[in-house]
């Protein structure tokens, strides 16, 4: 499994479709910084495909007062839970 | 944002200037922001410009845009590390007497903002009355 | 007419600096009057004193001072934006108990009235960003 | 007439949507620095509605190898036009 | 890009290191080069960065997507004042022995470019192409 | 485990270092190495010594320095992209002729090679941009 984050939001930047197109199939997306925007139901569009692999930035959500907003598709971590996916994680990629 | 601060090198004789100009009675400077709180320092320091212009009696005018009307969002506080966010800032602007401020309808819509869920009392404006406020103010700038 | 230019973006790392001094070198071509560039958020990085580029790129800081000296432009850092960033000049070292400094002259540290008051006072206030 | 500039590629940001929001019907469009892909036939599709309000900036397309491919409904000016642009506009907004 | 001025600081310990270290058979360093020419610096820090590693004896591959493809546009050219461009950094490719080239396709699509109008000899991958490198190489950085 | 983290932004224009410098104390504090953090592109700007921040704000540049003491984590800098963005410790200011110098230890200029040597060695090398 390898791990990409990205800290762009999908409502600004297109820099997603690099990271949805280099991502297999076992591989997980942490979205961070303006990428958390992405977790809301809003704007989670892009990766509706990823069930079970979208995980989003705990503080960075906190931060922006959008933890309570965020869609149930997407797995909330800490920095502890981001620490613990590069872990897992044979590789980390990130998208920006 | 410390206005003091962010003045600590102004020199007297800008300050005698600014001093001798009346501010106008509409709209003098018109600043844009169009950039997300905490991904960058761009809103931040927009705002500080806004504060310091009126600060120094200008007429000031607000316009969210784009990225920037994540900085209506209810609840924001600290990013890492305690990284200032912009709220603080935002409730210094009615001191400052900064009561126009704008948010475009359409940013709002395609972010999922509701415009009864924001931290500021703003007017929700459409694409032709960005360009009325651009046209009516004497300076615009873009953070 | 009389011009300003607001720089925000960080030499060597994106364009706008390099735009910015080519849009400045051509206003003063054309016969316009550049009263000041302000520098602010990365652009403060600009006025950075020990900058050593490669000999076959342009040298951004040198640039912005040969403005100063063959026309007069007028150099204003924000001076917020600039301590954060690790820009400071003698008088701020000596405030803030440092050794040595990062920017001098022609570059000078100021306050964001400055920059308001530049918008105001030019014809055309043009912004460069990253 | 204001002028409105732009840095950021239609390809890879959506800030072009907050330009061409703020234009009035008189008002100009430049391209500048990534921007200028916008006026490549491919991905000149956010600016169609610009006739004769288009310009794009000939040195950055020059730079970019693209001075050939640009669309005939915009309008090359060199940096010279920049300027001469900004004096004509009763303000010049940065978009970026 | 001038290796040698890259590499100024570089220590004894660490050339040593490298040379007592077999470069592998297969990729090493996979480089994704995301982020067009002239407009930031990234790509060119990246692309410096493949050299140096070729220059020290590493495998590495590169992978062109996004706006990074911008990169292989032919007839590019030096930026605003003489600003480097990236062409003659393409052109050391050969000589460091960085012969696998990839463009991602659909990038390509997205931004109307001929796979048969550039400027390097490259191959052009499909997304799953693009998974495979990267799980064929045992370091991957994005620039 | 070994980490490195290369981080690419600029202190105070984006979110990058305080990101990075929050994952490197996280990964120090579940136990990990973090050999080195490798500071690259505007990243080399993390290494301004006169960075004078208001003091309600996070000081990254200690907080890096902080790192290095507490932890043995090396703080690399590009030297080719530090000289360029006007960052030169004493050394490289008496080659280039200059007086003063902006980077000292235990931040140190280094070439490329750290950084693939860095990648190569670590199990997890963590890209921080902005």
């Amino acid at each position: 499994m390898h791990l990409h984050t990205l800290n762009q939001s999908p409502a600004q930047s297109q820099v997603y479709r690099q990271a949805l197109a280099a991502m297999a199939d076992d591989d997980c997306l942490l979205l961070i910084e303006e990428a958390v925007q992405g977790a809301l139901p809003h704007l989670i569009g892009p990766f509706e495909g990823l069930a079970g692999r979208l995980y989003v930035l705990e503080e960075d959500l906190v931060a922006r007062g959008l933890l309570e907003r965020c869609d149930d598709n997407a797995r909330v971590v800490d920095v502890e839970g981001f620490v613990s996916l590069t872990e897992q994680a044979d590789k980390v990629l990130s998208w920006y | 944002m410390n206005v003091n601060k962010a003045n600590e090198g102004m020199n007297d004789s800008n300050i005698a200037h600014t001093s001798i100009t009346p501010p106008s009675a509409t709209g003098e400077l018109l600043v844009i922001l169009g950039h997300a709180p905490h991904g960058s320092s761009l809103l931040r320091e927009g705002l500080d410009m806004a504060l310091v212009a009126a600060a120094f009696g200008r007429r000031v005018s607000l316009l969210f845009m784009g990225q920037g009307c994540w900085a209506l969002q209810p609840g924001q506080g600290e990013g890492a590390l305690g990284q200032k966010g912009t709220q603080s800032t935002l409730e210094m602007l009615e001191m400052y007497d900064i009561d126009n401020i704008m948010v475009e309808a359409e940013s709002l819509e395609r972010l999922g903002l509701e415009s009864s869920d924001l931290v500021l009392s703003v007017s929700v404006v459409d694409a032709a009355s960005v360009q009325q406020a651009i046209a009516s103010h004497t300076l615009v700038m873009n953070f | 007419m009389r011009y300003g230019i607001l720089l925000l973006g960080a030499p060597y790392s994106n364009q706008a600096a390099h735009s910015a001094l080519r849009f400045a070198r051509t206003i003063i071509a054309r016969g316009h009057q550049l009263d000041s560039v302000f520098f602010y958020h990365e652009g403060v990085h600009n006025a950075a004193r020990l900058a050593a580029p490669p000999q076959d790129e342009p040298h951004l800081v040198d640039g912005w001072a040969e403005l100063q000296r063959e026309h007069g432009v007028k150099l204003d850092v924000c001076i917020a934006a600039a301590l954060r960033r690790g820009l400071m000049d003698e008088e701020q070292a000596g405030r803030h108990g440092k050794e040595g400094h990062s920017v001098e002259r022609p570059f000078e540290l100021t306050g964001l009235g400055q920059l308001v008051d530049l918008g105001l006072r030019c014809d055309r206030l043009v912004t460069f960003a990253p």
